[in-house]
């Protein structure tokens, strides 16, 4: 493991994150590891580990931060959120740190996909309305069946208005800013130097995601 | 008060690189009156590979050479080079444990006496033999400003060396402020060279002596001063490949300059820096 | 038993010993306060403030003389030593020695006030106390704050547990106060610089008193101090500045950081010269050399170290100031009715 | 170790009083709800007809934006703007809102919670409903629908015409909604008022030990698409209800219900021995009082589900 | 996240390298100060969390045992006056004893060596020098600084020594014993 230079670490990285109102309560955090313990993901990948993202994040180290890997992983489940003593909206956290990563292109490989479901939103306003046609017509077939709408239509003046919102916002803008930004390579910031917990499945897994 | 003590060179004095700091430690003993007797047929100490996966043999091989120390009717024995030393002294004080004595005996197959394992700096540093030295001094620096260089093994494990100090040593700054030389306080005295991992760990050495290296020009240093073959090849092999020499000498050479040795007779001409602008320096 | 006189010593004319002093003298006593120093009020008076509360130490202990003037069965006597101390039938018989003239007294009663000493910073080489200039203790930073805001600070770093949870320097035990001293410097620091990065190494922090926890917390989330689990190995001098070499424990990565200040949380440590007087009036003295009161199922007193005798303050163990005063207090209540005190002056 | 019953519910009584029982309430459709598991909203009308409740609709209603949001696929303006929006509308009704997705339930929430916390993010609604001419004052109150079912528990139980006597039903309950600790009406880490839900129905709950394990639909199908993290963590999940011998499952979340129902295939294919149809509760409950199951459209799901229940017919 | 507590790793080292881990603060002035650090996976303190944790896979496979360059510079601050480079070459023993583990740089060159020590009873660095290089197919120093040091007679040019009598002896005895341990 190299030695870190403290010098690289920047306090405006933190105060950037924390001013982003997502994650202003981070600075309570313990490092208790209570997260850590709970978290789902840290079961089945033992270098994922909430309670070191959040020191990452204290410390300034938004290099490391940003581009990793981890970030990504997070299942939203809040286990972190039900279980802190400091109630630490660990998820908004990494609402916070996501938006930071894809300004500097990381990580996009993990929404790009999604982005179209947000295009097509701004035409039905129904988000996942599936693509393929087959699918349409068996989901209105299964609809009518049982007596509701072949498909949730919103109203005109609905659309009109979430339209109005995506243009008053720049959302589409926003992505395709987003799309031509270059994609960064995630890595696995946390270097096998970590002290992981042994855990079965969690190792083979983890192993074959390294060769990903 | 030890006069009469036995000597173990060590595979890199005897035969090796370091020769210069055996041929100039004889010398410099001789003139201060310290009787060096080299053990007969004595085997290597097994440097760090000895203890790191050989625990029994670096037993055997420590406690043969003390023995021989024995034989000789000694009871004190110094080593030069601070990786014999430290072997030597750690196994001397291994020795004090019964059940290793024990098992020592049985290797060895003779009977094991108490053998007192002394550095060379810290012979030469007793109180008696300074006053002979400072009345021998024929030469004396002047305005040369130097770092003494401990390296881990003279000093570490304090446990073992008994060193007084094991982040900030003095007694080879004090000897050779005895010479005149305007010995520098700096902060890596006592860091590690990566000695041991120069041929096998090359990566590692290389960080090692770049920031030990780096700490020591810092200091606007003219020489680096050793008490370690390992540390001195090391150093000097690392010098070698970049531009900016600066010379990496042995204590006992430039205590042999002092009391009257030339260039040649303390085998400064064969350090691989060996051009040395301070040498005016040394006037009578 | 007839006790000789109800005169008491006060040992020590600190935060301690001049609680103990007031508070017998107002039940009648007479006190005798013996300080070897030139003036009263021992290490609180160099402290700027306290906490949590950060209140004025100097002013404390100014209030504390100027309450003791008022009470004329108080003889203060500085540039005092107690050179002999020896339990006699029903008392003590007391040697007190200013400058070479040495008067013996007897007593009632004996209060063992002697306080601390600090951690020598220079036992630890490679922190380089004493030799680089950049390195200073907590208590240096108490005494000249001023001096020491004034410098330029871009970043500092404060290093816990100096001599405190070290086997091998002798000092197994925990100095209890360090954790809220560094928190309490660290804020003032951050308050003379607020653009400064201004780190603390910690192994555990112990803020076990009242509001201590907060107070550390809030150095943290308001002051933006940053507190990272490690014990520092290394202080050297590198391009004019000092690089600090340490493991962040909780990330497990190593670290090297450049600083301009690093200062040592030095714990404190019993004066071992007053022990042999604590023995020889039958007191006891432990491991680390501290004074040690009587088991409390055989003690009349938690003060009590021996029949008679009694100790307040950091002599015992280390304590801050408020737990010096109620040793204070206690100790000289165990005094009053050891010797049954009644009626006022 | 398995979970017993006889441990003390950690139900917070005072909260369930609190719950309303409307006569009238708006039902905010989820999306994924209405496209993946239709039968989910017919039955959550069909129960709402047998407790009187008017369920109100708008077809102005637009998506919650919510999951585009955890998944950063949209910048959180638009998604702030949306929910204050989509808020606006039953407000202006007068009604409160009843969701029966965790996910439209804990982002109506949060993001309501970050529009009146934060100014910033306030003024950004504000922005909006100043241009759309519209109103947001935030007293609008969000309910799940389970809240409602549990509420009115005893009268669902006197209203039971298929009593699932005998079938052992496991619970998954949505971390999206337990989450919410100021308004949630169990306690996080040991919930049971869905166990609670099974007992008035006739049916055997069963304590599996992965009971509270998330579903890992916001990194799986659908999304970021992290089935090498979510395929383990299924499989400990799933793993753990197969071994205790679970029937059926329950969801209160149409995204859960996804993630648990449809993974169950690669689970297999995994070597993980599992096949345990998974419904949503108020298809539980909506069959249990007799609603015609072709109405629940259990075609829909990716496991089968009539052969559990179609004993019960 | 389940951690195996079992003490048979730790006890086996306690034993071997007579010392005492409980005693552990988890400080991490060992790793601060850590020379070799650099080229380590684990962290000395992690090492001693992990033998307490019973990872032996972990540690012997792991590059950290190998990269200790033995300074004791750890050892030497520990305020838990544990003597870690002890630790560390009761490690090297257990791998080396370990004959699953396949050779790496360091364990072939510690071999040569005591190779050498055991048939001439001292090393020449020349010799070693091309027998490393030869066994690990790693290049010479460079032919210039080769030269250099030839020049300035540097190298040693005395055919090796042949061991007396009593040398051989210990060298048969440390055969059969094998490793024996002791403090």
């Amino acid at each position: 493991m190299k030695r870190e230079q403290a010098g690289n670490w920047s306090s405006e990285f933190r105060r950037a994150i924390e001013e982003t109102g997502l994650a202003d309560d981070i600075k309570r955090c313990m490092s208790c590891g209570k997260c850590s313990g709970v978290c789902p993901v840290a079961r089945v990948s033992p270098t994922y580990n909430p309670r070191q993202i959040i020191r990452e994040v204290l410390l300034g180290n938004d290099e490391r931060i940003l581009q990793s890997e981890e970030i990504w992983r997070c299942f939203w489940c809040a286990n972190c959120l039900g279980n802190c003593p400091m109630e630490i909206k660990y998820p908004l956290l990494m609402l916070a740190l996501r938006y930071y990563a894809l300004e500097s292109g990381a990580g996009k490989k993990y929404v790009s996909k999604l982005f179209r479901f947000v295009q097509n939103a701004y035409q039905d306003a129904v988000t996942f309305q599936p693509l393929k046609p087959q699918r349409l017509d068996q989901i209105r077939a299964m609809r009518s069946s049982i007596g509701l709408a072949p498909l949730r239509i919103v109203s005109d003046k609905g659309k009109e208005e979430y339209r109005k919102l995506y243009d008053m916002f720049g959302t589409l803008e926003w992505i395709k800013r987003i799309e031509a930004i270059p994609e960064v390579p995630v890595t696995f910031s946390f270097e096998p130097g970590k002290l992981l917990l042994d855990n079965a499945t969690g190792h083979a897994h983890h192993n074959k995601e390294k060769g990903e | 008060m030890v006069l009469k003590i036995g000597y173990y060179p060590g595979c890199s004095l005897h035969e090796g690189m370091a020769k210069p700091f055996d041929t100039s430690a004889k010398l410099v003993c001789r003139k201060l009156g310290i009787g060096l007797q080299e053990l007969p047929d004595w085997n290597c100490c097994g440097a760090t590979s000895g203890h790191s996966i050989d625990h029994t043999l670096n037993l055997a091989l420590g406690a043969r050479n003390l023995n021989l120390v024995t034989k000789l009717g000694l009871h004190a024995v110094t080593a030069p080079c601070a990786a014999c030393f430290a072997n030597l002294k750690k196994t001397s004080h291994d020795l004090k444990d019964p059940a290793t004595c024990q098992m020592a005996q049985e290797l060895i197959g003779e009977q094991i006496a108490d053998v007192d394992v002394i550095h060379l700096m810290d012979v030469i540093a007793q109180p008696a033999v300074l006053e002979t030295l400072k009345g021998k001094i024929q030469n004396k620096f002047k305005n040369l400003k130097a770092v003494c260089y401990y390296g881990c093994l003279t000093v570490r494990p304090r446990f073992v060396t008994e060193a007084a100090d094991s982040e900030n040593p003095q007694t080879m700054d004090n000897l050779m402020q005895l010479l005149g030389i305007e010995t520098v306080d700096w902060s890596h005295k006592t860091e590690c060279c990566g000695g041991s991992f120069s041929i096998c760990g090359p990566e590692i050495a290389t960080i090692r002596t770049n920031e030990v290296l780096s700490q020591a020009k810092a200091t606007g240093a003219e020489a680096i001063i050793v008490a370690c073959p390992l540390c001195h090849s090391n150093l000097e092999f690392a010098l070698h490949a970049e531009s900016s020499k600066i010379p990496v000498v042995f204590f006992t050479q430039l205590l042999g300059l002092a009391l009257g040795y030339s260039v040649k007779e303390v085998g400064l001409h064969k350090m691989l820096v060996n051009n040395f602008p301070w040498i005016e320096k040394l006037t009578s | 038993m007839d006790i000789i006189n109800k005169d008491v010593l006060v040992i020590g004319g600190g935060i301690a010993g001049m609680q103990a002093a007031l508070d017998l003298a107002a039940s009648g006593c007479q006190v005798v306060i013996a300080e070897k120093e030139q003036c009263l009020g021992g290490h609180v008076k160099d402290y700027t403030c306290l906490f949590p509360d950060l209140s004025d130490g100097s002013a404390l202990v100014a209030q504390k003389i100027a309450r003791i003037k008022t009470y004329s069965n108080i003889t203060v006597q500085l540039a005092t030593e107690v050179s002999d101390l020896e339990a006699v039938s029903g008392g003590f018989k007391a040697t007190l020695t200013n400058n070479g003239k040495a008067k013996t007294r007897d007593f009632g009663a004996v209060i063992f006030a002697v306080g601390y000493s600090n951690f020598d910073g220079t036992k630890y080489g490679e922190y380089g106390y004493g030799r680089y200039p950049g390195v200073i203790t907590g208590i240096e930073f108490e005494q000249n704050i001023e001096k020491v805001l004034e410098r330029p600070i871009k970043s500092a770093v404060f290093i816990k547990c100096v001599g405190a949870r070290d086997r091998s320097k002798g000092m197994p035990y925990c100095s209890k106060v360090c954790c809220m001293y560094t928190a309490k410097q660290a804020k003032e620091l951050k308050r003379a610089h607020p653009d400064a990065d201004v780190y603390v190494t910690y192994m555990d922090i112990r803020a076990n008193f009242k509001n201590g926890e907060e107070f550390v917390r809030s150095a943290m989330e308001e002051e933006r101090v940053c507190y990272i689990r490690g014990r520092v190995a290394k202080v050297f001098p590198k391009n004019d500045r000092l690089t600090v070499r340490c493991e962040d424990t909780l990330m497990g990565v190593p670290f090297e950081l450049e600083t301009d200040l690093v200062v040592l949380a030095t714990a404190m440590v019993p004066l071992k010269s007053t022990n042999a007087l604590v023995s020889k009036v039958g007191g006891k003295v432990d491991d680390n050399g501290f004074i040690n009161s009587l088991p409390l199922a055989e003690s009349s007193n938690p003060m009590e170290v021996a029949k008679g005798v009694y100790y307040a303050g950091a002599c015992a163990f280390p304590c801050d100031v408020r737990e010096s005063l109620n040793q204070g207090s206690a100790a000289a209540a165990g005094v009053i009715s050891y010797l049954q005190v009644s009626g006022r002056p | 170790m398995a979970y017993e019953l006889n441990k003390p519910s950690l139900i917070d009584r005072e909260r369930v009083a609190k719950l309303p029982t409307p006569s009238k309430i708006f039902l905010f459709i989820s999306c994924t709800g209405s496209i993946e598991y239709p039968g989910t909203e017919k039955s959550v009308k069909e129960i709402a007809k047998k407790l009187d409740i008017e369920l109100v609709e708008s077809a102005d209603q637009t998506c919650c934006t919510g999951y585009m949001l955890t998944c950063n696929a949209m910048n959180p303006q638009l998604a702030l703007a949306a929910t204050a929006r989509n808020l606006s509308i039953p407000e202006s009704m007068g009604l409160d809102v009843a969701a029966f997705c965790n996910g439209c339930y804990a982002y109506l929430r949060e993001l309501k919670h970050l529009i009146h916390s934060n100014p910033n993010f306030h003024a950004v609604a504000d922005q909006a409903m100043r241009a759309l001419g519209r109103e947001f004052h935030g007293h609008v109150n969000v309910y799940h629908v389970q809240e409602l079912w549990y509420r009115q528990l005893d009268r669902i139980k006197s209203m039971v015409e298929r009593p699932l006597t005998g079938l052992r039903i496991a619970a998954h309950y949505g971390c999206h909604y337990l989450v919410n600790k100021d308004v949630a009406i169990d306690d996080f880490n040991y919930p049971t008022f869905i166990e609670e839900i099974y007992i008035a129905l006739g049916a055997t709950p069963v304590f599996y030990n992965e009971r509270r394990a998330c579903c890992g639909y916001s990194v799986g199908r659908g999304f970021t698409h992290r089935e090498e993290t979510v395929l383990p963590h299924l499989a400990i999940k799933m793993g753990s209800a197969a071994e205790a011998g679970v029937q059926l499952m329950t969801t209160t979340c149409p995204g859960c219900n996804v993630a648990l129902d449809r993974e169950q295939p690669a689970l297999r294919k995994m070597g993980v021995n599992v096949n345990i149809p998974v419904i949503d509760i108020s298809q539980l409950i909506a069959f249990a009082l007799g609603t015609p199951i072709d109405l629940l459209c259990f075609q829909a799901n990716t496991t089968p589900v009539l052969p559990v229940l179609e004993r019960f017919l | 996240m389940s951690a195996v507590k079992s003490v048979s790793l730790q006890n086996e080292i306690e034993q071997k390298a007579n010392v005492n881990l409980d005693t552990c603060m988890q400080c991490g002035c060992c790793t601060g100060g850590c020379s070799g650090i650099d080229c380590m996976d684990y962290s000395p303190r992690q090492v001693i969390q992990l033998i307490k944790k019973n990872q032996r896979e972990r540690l012997l496979k792991g590059k950290t045992i190998w990269m200790c360059v033995a300074c004791h510079i750890c050892e030497d601050r520990c305020p838990a006056g544990i003597r870690i480079s002890r630790l560390m070459d009761a490690l090297r023993e257990i791998a080396i004893a370990d004959s699953s583990l396949k050779p790496n740089m360091q364990t072939v060159f510690h071999k040569t060596f005591l190779g050498q020590v055991k048939t001439f009873g001292r090393t020449h660095e020349g010799l070693l020098m091309m027998a490393y290089s030869r066994k690990t197919k790693t290049p010479l120093p460079p032919t210039k600084l080769i030269i250099d040091l030839l020049l300035r007679m540097r190298i040693g040019m005395r055919p090796p020594h042949i061991p007396g009598k009593s040398y051989r002896f210990i060298i048969k005895k440390v055969k059969e014993g094998g490793n024996v341990h002791g403090a």
